[in-house]
């Protein structure tokens, strides 16, 4: 009849929900006995969780040289891997935050898991600038408290601004977090049945109960809590990307950095939640919550951050061309087809080329590929900001001192075993808390909204969506 | 939700509306006027002729970029004031006619076209391959060749969707825009650096064209405001249009004036930081000399004033209050297009914040002429896109506030 | 309140309701019948149950603005204090009021001072933490967190009578209907 | 469903809130005043090899401080003296000592004395002891009243706020060059005295970073 076919709106939770079905379905995982596979998967990450320590113990002993730093690359992997987490933790933030001033509804799916991942990978990122100072015992220099040196933090420093940048968004996210956990937690104690999970989710609850006056103020907290996180999602990978942008070491300084970081922060975050998603829903039988039409939404919007990503890239090759600066020249030629160049084509390859699959819906919609993908870009994200470190430093002005970097096994160690740390934090919030907000997917239900009730009989009467005929042919 | 709703306002623009003609009158005064400036100061002319075109081309690019993000995000917030975008981006076509002067007065305007110049000038040599007469035409025509195809062809889409009442054009509007929008993203970028940047030719910033569509978006939502507020004021859609759709085009301006100040003060504050003598030398010339009042004028009254006053959630939905700021970001949207073009007027010469009448005889003669084009077809079709299948949802959440 | 922990006295009277617009039908029928001590529970926020319940607007706003200021004027006079007063130190020739370069620093404890304004406010308001609650005793009121919708008029309202408050309920097709006592 | 927590419990936040406010601020002050130089170094007063009493010697024979640390107007160091200086006297006096047999024994090897090191700053903060004598800065500011111990300890913190103390108002310790070993040093008017000193000399103490951490 027409050209083209009508696609109407998915619904946001699959099957036949009731609310206390929901319920069931979401605190069943915290409270039934721990399934075996859990104790080994915690064991594994446990076992990373010790690389970490064992890794982290050596270097507070001996110092960063255990580390492949050299001169002229005195910032290392451990840079790349705190940006790396950085970048990763964004999409929680996005999804909770922004989606909601965006009133997109379909965010209430996976915002408590993507708030968590968010949490976790900006523990291991503050791990970084933790250790890579070396003395962690005066770690606390970088704070403006008062100390026997009568020295202050250097507020001019950008790398002081990610101090308050990053421990502003960690103790936000947490907050956030904890406010959406709230109601939720009220629940878990009011179906717990033995009485140390009464008196833990108790506690923690708050003494929640539903009030409507309560609702009343919670709702504004949380709509102010989304204004405010939303510009501090973007302030700070931007103030990250000021740490390399303000020098004038070629290939940082440039102004596109703000928002191509964020882009690129977004675009990894998506990937992990996704990675995370489809491994979680499928474990723990949440498809009716997070959906295909969940997961492509997703694949969009690592589409269009990719994109993002793929224009900035364009833009500092053009500028470096077009500037006519022989420094921005050499290092951009250098990143493609100097002793990087295959770290420069890994980047490429997976944060440009590949996520531009996702113009195909049938891929977008293929949850085994989506897997694959998500994977693929957070290999090509770490890469970028190796690419962007290493090269810049490794090829700076003055030729004679150009060397290769190379990781020690250290470097290695370190990084994996932050996975530790990651995973060790996420199996635990699997099993404890309710990896979807209860509250929230309840409110975006159709039997919430109190307009899909008939006037007189109270009765459910939800609103259908007729798609008219056409009145003629298209044109 | 068992009742749909019922529209009570006429949605046809009235055809012996005197609008239009007014418009028109007052377009051509205002070129005419200016086309005395060319043969009185050359350089001038341009220069005023340059700022206007990029202000109301500006305004029409970030309207298509609205309808496309709209399709593409399945938005309903917005469907009753989306013709007002349709129909800003479905003239692009036309106004392409306008990039004419630009191409003509090109030796007027940009260092870089002068050959001897740049022979001199090594830098200026490099750059050669991309900066040359032929390849700025050529790049202007492949531009207006995409925004007026899109513009267009989204606005026909719209059209064709409210005379047929077949849905189906829906994923017709969004396979049109996925693809369009990276390709509009692009090409507003070069096509920034053509117009803006390459006026000092030895300055670059990579982010120049984010800051483009940054400015020019922020303005966007102003004059979508205002539009609304003139057409309700001639008794236009009063009914259809209500308190909170006007709220939303207020938290709009709110998020882009947030967006623009991140975007304008990374750029800053990344060039101020590394004192690169050939990158401050663009910002040291627009901090003095009287520019420097322009750019504070910046700070306070295009970030500001606008943030602290809409702010407030109450803010948003008073009619004078957004109305009162959206006047202001409109004239501070061309204020800022003058600090961005007329420092690079005469660059050897101590030079400082100047007026010329020209810069109000371009502005009033292109605004007229955009305006007139848009009301000549805006009452061509309906007002809102009729047939929607988001319009009813549109409709009725003046009940969710 | 008192300390010990016998039930005795009466602390309101607790009604059930099948779902939201029922919820949200009770409450406008509580307010119309004059009553201002009470409180709808429900295991969501309900769309237009404020209108209903005729509650005031959330002081909220004005506490994390209050905030914010503090974290704005905060941020700027301690960077002032330590890098323009107590320690000025040259830095790549900027100088000491470096504005621009305070921007992200004052940006974030704004941010930070108005988050802690916002969920520390709420819970104030809310009266949170209150982890012993008359309503706990009521065995059925586990539903609130789940699937549960009860409106419970409390006996200190000035306008409180037993009888009446049941006949209320009754009316506005309360489901299951009972005393709570503290 | 019964209650999980008694009524007592409702008071608990308040008094968790106060608590956490009052732990927070000694934490601060606790990291201030624990963790300074002030409180870890003053008084450092380490078991020497042979105990050596300044005391006996500068205050009651009256050597000069030059007489043992010759190189403090020259160098970075203020030496420790080589045996040989010991032994200019102790080849004649108390030859037999029991305590004074380290430095026999060194003066028969050749094989120094191991002092242990008091006054020990950072590896990070460059300090030299000429640029600081030769501008009128007493050993006794810094070193305190050594002619009055019999075993050396460290009167001062020497932390970084203490070399700034200085550095930010040099006039008020400064004394002419020639009364720098002086202890127990006084003027009448201090801060007239050290501003004609600052004057004179050109001092202008740094206090950039640069200044000491290069």
């Amino acid at each position: 009849m027409s050209k083209y076919e009508y696609i109407p709106e998915p619904a946001l939770v699959k099957g036949n929900h009731s609310f206390s079905s929901i319920t069931k379905l979401v605190t069943d995982v915290n409270l039934r006995p721990t399934p075996k596979p859990w104790y080994a998967a915690m064991l594994l990450a446990n076992a990373f969780l010790g690389v970490f320590l064992v890794a982290v113990a050596y270097l507070i002993w001996e110092g960063t040289g255990i580390w492949g730093l050299m001169n002229p690359v005195g910032w290392g992997w451990a840079i790349i891997n705190f940006v790396w987490w950085v970048g990763i933790g964004h999409a929680g933030t996005l999804i909770s935050a922004i989606l909601f001033l965006f009133r997109q509804d379909w965010r209430t799916a996976i915002n408590r898991f993507a708030e968590a991942m968010t949490i976790f990978a900006v523990i291991c990122a503050l791990m970084f600038p933790g250790i890579h100072v070396g003395r962690i015992w005066v770690i606390y220099w970088v704070f403006p408290i008062p100390n026997q040196m009568a020295m202050w933090p250097n507020f001019n420093s950008p790398l002081l601004w990610d101090v308050f940048a990053v421990s502003t968004y960690f103790t936000v996210s947490l907050l956030f977090w904890y406010v959406g956990l709230v109601p939720d937690l009220a629940t878990l104690r009011d179906k717990a049945k033995d009485k140390v999970r009464k008196i833990a989710y108790g506690i923690a609850a708050l003494g929640w109960t539903g009030s409507g006056r309560n609702w009343w103020n919670y709702e504004k907290a949380y709509m102010i809590l989304a204004g405010l996180a939303t510009p501090l999602v973007l302030s700070v990978h931007t103030i990250v990307s000021f740490d390399f942008a303000v020098s004038m070491i070629p290939g940082w300084h440039t102004t596109i950095f703000p928002p191509y970081f964020v882009a690129g922060a977004v675009f990894s975050g998506f990937a992990m939640v996704l990675t995370l998603m489809i491994i979680c829903r499928k474990i723990y039988g949440m498809e009716d919550i997070m959906t295909d039409d969940h997961m492509e939404k997703m694949n969009i919007i690592i589409l269009v951050t990719g994109s993002m990503v793929g224009f900035a890239y364009m833009m500092e090759f053009f500028i470096a061309w077009y500037s006519g600066v022989e420094y921005e020249k050499a290092i951009f030629m250098l990143r493609a087809t100097g002793p990087y160049a295959w770290a420069y084509w890994i980047m490429m390859l997976c944060n440009v080329i590949s996520p531009q699959v996702f113009w195909s819906k049938k891929l977008r919609r293929n949850v085994n590929f989506t897997f694959f993908i998500s994977i693929v870009v957070n290999i090509g994200m770490w890469f970028e900001r190796f690419v962007i470190t290493v090269t810049s430093l490794a090829n700076d002005y003055l030729p004679s001192s150009w060397d290769y970097f190379s990781p020690t096994i250290w470097d290695v160690l370190t990084y994996v075993g932050t996975f530790g740390i990651f995973f060790t934090l996420f199996l635990a919030f699997l099993r404890f808390l309710p990896m979807i907000a209860i509250a929230e997917i309840k409110a975006v239900m159709p039997q919430a909204d109190p307009h899909n009730y008939d006037e007189e009989t109270q009765e459910y009467h939800p609103h259908e969506v007729v798609v008219p005929k056409p009145q003629a042919e298209t044109v | 939700m068992s009742h749909k709703p019922t529209i009570t306002d006429s949605l046809q623009f009235s055809a012996d509306s005197k609008i239009p003609q007014v418009l028109l009158g007052v377009g051509v005064v205002g070129l005419i006027l200016s086309a005395i400036g060319y043969f009185t100061n050359t350089d001038q002319f341009f220069f005023s002729y340059l700022v206007s075109f990029t202000f109301f081309t500006g305004i029409a690019l970030a309207s298509v970029f609205m309808v496309m993000f709209h399709h593409i995000t399945k938005s309903k917030w917005g469907v009753v004031v989306r013709r007002i975008p349709e129909v800003f981006g479905s003239n692009i076509w036309i106004w392409a006619i306008f990039i004419i002067p630009v191409i003509l007065g090109i030796h007027n305007l940009y260092h870089w076209s002068h050959e001897d110049a740049v022979a001199a000038d090594k830098i200026l040599k490099g750059k050669s391959a991309y900066l040359n007469t032929p390849f700025f035409i050529i790049r202007q025509v492949i531009y207006f060749a995409i925004w007026g195809f899109v513009g267009h062809k989204l606005y026909k889409a719209s059209v064709d969707l409210e005379k047929t009442g077949d849905w189906g054009i829906t994923s017709l509007m969004r396979k049109v825009s996925a693809p369009a929008i990276p390709i509009f993203g692009l090409s507003i970028a070069f096509a920034s650096f053509d117009w803006l940047m390459s006026l000092d030719p030895h300055w670059f910033s990579t982010m120049f064209g984010v800051y483009f569509f940054a400015i020019s978006f922020q303005s966007f939502w102003a004059i979508m405001i205002l539009m609304v507020f003139f057409l309700q004021r001639n008794g236009y859609l009063k009914n259809t249009i209500g308190q909170s759709h006007i709220y939303d085009l207020g938290a709009w301006l709110f998020a882009f004036t947030v967006f623009y100040a991140y975007i304008a003060f990374s750029q800053f504050l990344l060039i101020y930081y590394a004192n690169l003598p050939e990158e401050t030398l663009w910002f040291y010339h627009r901090l003095e000399g009287g520019y420097q009042y322009i750019a504070y004028g910046l700070l306070l009254f295009r970030f500001a004033l606008p943030f602290l006053v809409l702010l407030n959630r109450e803010q948003k939905h008073k009619r004078s209050v957004l109305a009162f700021v959206a006047i202001v970001v409109v004239t501070i949207h061309f204020l800022e297009l003058h600090w961005i073009v007329k420092p690079a007027l005469h660059p050897e010469e101590a030079h400082g914040l100047s007026f010329s009448w020209m810069d109000f005889s371009t502005f009033i003669g292109l605004g007229g002429i955009f305006f007139w084009l848009f009301f000549n077809r805006f009452k061509q079709n309906s007002m809102i896109p009729e047939n929607d299948p988001k319009l009813d949802e549109c409709l009725e959440k003046t009940y969710h506030h | 309140m008192s300390t010990n922990d016998q039930n005795t006295e009466l602390y309101g009277i607790l009604a059930e309701f099948k779902n939201p617009k029922a919820l949200l039908d009770a409450s406008e029928k509580v307010v119309e019948a004059g009553y201002d001590k009470f409180d709808t529970y429900a295991p969501f926020p309900i769309h237009g149950i404020d209108k209903a319940m005729n509650l005031p607007k959330s002081k909220l706003g004005w506490i994390v603005l209050g905030h914010g200021i503090l974290g704005f004027t905060g941020a700027i006079a301690m960077m002032y204090f330590m890098s323009v007063i107590d320690y000025p130190i040259n830095i790549s020739g900027k100088p000491f009021f470096n504005a621009p370069a305070w921007v992200p620093v004052t940006f974030e404890l704004t941010v930070l001072l108005s988050a802690f304004g916002a969920v520390f406010g709420m819970f104030f308001l809310n009266g949170l933490p209150r982890l012993n609650n008359p309503l706990f005793n009521v065995e059925r009121f586990k539903k609130a967190t789940d699937d549960g919708f009860f409106v419970c008029i409390e006996a200190s309202d000035s306008k409180f009578q037993e009888d009446l408050v049941r006949q209320l309920f009754e009316e506005a097709g309360a489901t299951h209907i009972e005393e709570v006592y503290d | 469903m019964a209650q999980i927590f008694p009524k007592w419990t409702n008071q608990v936040p308040r008094k968790i809130l106060i608590g956490l406010i009052v732990t927070a601020n000694v934490i601060i002050l606790g990291i201030w005043y624990f963790f300074s130089p002030k409180y870890t170094d003053v008084g450092y007063a380490p078991t020497q090899p042979v105990p050596y009493s300044h005391k006996v010697h500068v205050d009651k024979l009256g050597l000069d401080c030059q007489y043992c640390h010759t190189s403090v107007f020259e160098s970075k160091q203020a030496n420790i003296p080589p045996t040989q200086t010991c032994m200019n006297c102790h080849s004649q006096v108390l030859t037999d000592s029991e305590k004074l047999e380290p430095i026999r024994e060194s003066w028969e090897t050749g094989k120094a004395v191991e002092w242990v090191r008091v006054h020990n700053l950072a590896d990070y903060a460059y300090f030299n002891h000429a640029a600081h004598v030769n501008v009128g800065v007493g050993c006794e500011s810094c070193h305190g009243r050594i002619d009055k111990m019999e075993v050396v300890y460290q009167t001062e913190p020497l932390s970084m706020s203490w070399c700034l103390d200085c550095h930010r108002e040099p006039e008020k310790y400064l004394r002419p060059v020639e009364e720098v070993t002086t202890m127990g040093y006084e003027v009448e008017d201090q801060i007239l005295l050290g501003s004609e000193l600052v004057k004179k000399n050109n001092v202008s103490p740094p206090q950039y970073c640069q200044g000491c951490h290069y």
